[in-house]
């Protein structure tokens, strides 16, 4: 499956892009983090804390252990501070 | 229902007379202005709102319809704004137009509570000793419950 | 605290503005307007406003003066009109500014349920059928005791 | 006691004027409204019902046990609907 993975504000400033595709089977969320961890560390280092962290599938918010099947965008962020 | 995600500065009195304006068939007007505070201790010299483009006008789209699901609303607007800000400019505004004032208030009241930390905005804001993420806070989450 | 009674019309978009433009160092702005409803099964005509010149000023100044001491308001703004007024008419307004936006949200709810019915102001309707003094809800008044 | 009473709304239209000047030794206002009521129907009518009658004195609100000892200006109207 190819994903669409976007990162936003200081999760995009550690791992050093805004975007970037990858090819993964992983089936939820939580074990694509567990991909990306194992390849570099920025992955390791922006995803050590998931307390911190915060996830959309296709720009709708999601869970950590909700599925990818169909999913084509995965976002990472830090909680949101809108208003 | 009018929501606005933008780069350029708005005019919250010109927004808030069209609003009225289109809303003489409600009793009740509720409208709420974010602002870059410009006097604070830690000497803020300007902001940055980051956003998700598209996924930020989802959210506020289904907040916006989820408000009208739970109150009885003529009308609703939303703008924010992303990118650089300066101290005292004005970061967003919701407005809310309804028969009574209860449900006018309350709309408004859960419409920023709800965009606060269910809308894909993130500020950094810079000051003299640099530049940092506003980290959320827990009250922010807490306040959902209230709804 | 900015308190004015009048028989003129006020402009909505104009008083957000300067309220806006004066709040600088507040971060959030609260600001309420209700207006003569002009869809109605009543067929409302007009309505007129009579109050108490002199004790309006006054239990308005209270009525503000309490909502600053219980929040921490940078600014406060009542505007209300007397006379006659037709649907779809502006027929007053309040806004608060303050640095945290459930301090605004707070206070300007206040003022709105203290002046409803605390504030001497009399609303007659002028419908098809007659003229009628609206009468006094016991919502109103058990709405005080949120507070 | 020289005393200047304001009506409004529907009492000021029930009792024909907004204002006049009355010469009392009512030591409340509930005595002043019992005087009033005794001297011509129109008070009685407007004041038949207390529960729908506000007071102010001197521009404050007040209570019908409130003392007038004082006092320049008493106001009666019905409950105020402003907002």
């Amino acid at each position: 499956m190819t994903l669409e993975i976007l990162y936003f504000a200081w999760v995009r400033e550690r791992i050093g892009v805004p975007r970037e595709t990858v090819e993964t089977q992983a089936a939820t969320v939580a074990e694509l983090l567990r991909e990306l961890c194992a390849r570099e560390d920025r992955y390791a280092l922006a995803f050590s804390d998931l307390s911190a962290l915060r996830v959309a599938i296709d720009q709708d918010l999601a869970d950590f252990d909700s599925p990818l099947a169909g999913a084509r965008e995965v976002a990472l962020f830090p909680p949101m501070t809108g208003g | 229902m009018d929501i606005r995600v933008q780069s350029a500065p708005f005019d919250y009195g010109q927004e808030c007379a069209e609003f009225a304006q289109r809303s003489g068939n409600s009793g009740a007007i509720v409208s709420f202005c974010g602002i870059v505070r410009d006097h604070d201790d830690r000497s803020l010299t300007s902001m940055t709102i980051e956003h998700y483009p598209g996924m930020t006008e989802r959210a506020l789209g289904k907040i916006a319809a989820e408000a009208a699901r739970r109150w009885s609303l003529n009308q609703c607007l939303i703008i924010h704004r992303y990118g650089p800000l300066r101290p005292g400019e004005q970061i967003m505004m919701v407005a809310t137009a309804s028969r009574h004032r209860s449900d006018a208030f309350a709309a408004a009241d859960f419409l920023m509570d709800y965009l606060k930390s269910r809308a894909p905005f993130w500020k950094k804001e810079i000051t003299h000793s640099g530049a940092e993420w506003v980290a959320a806070k827990d009250t922010d989450e807490d306040a959902l419950k209230r709804w």
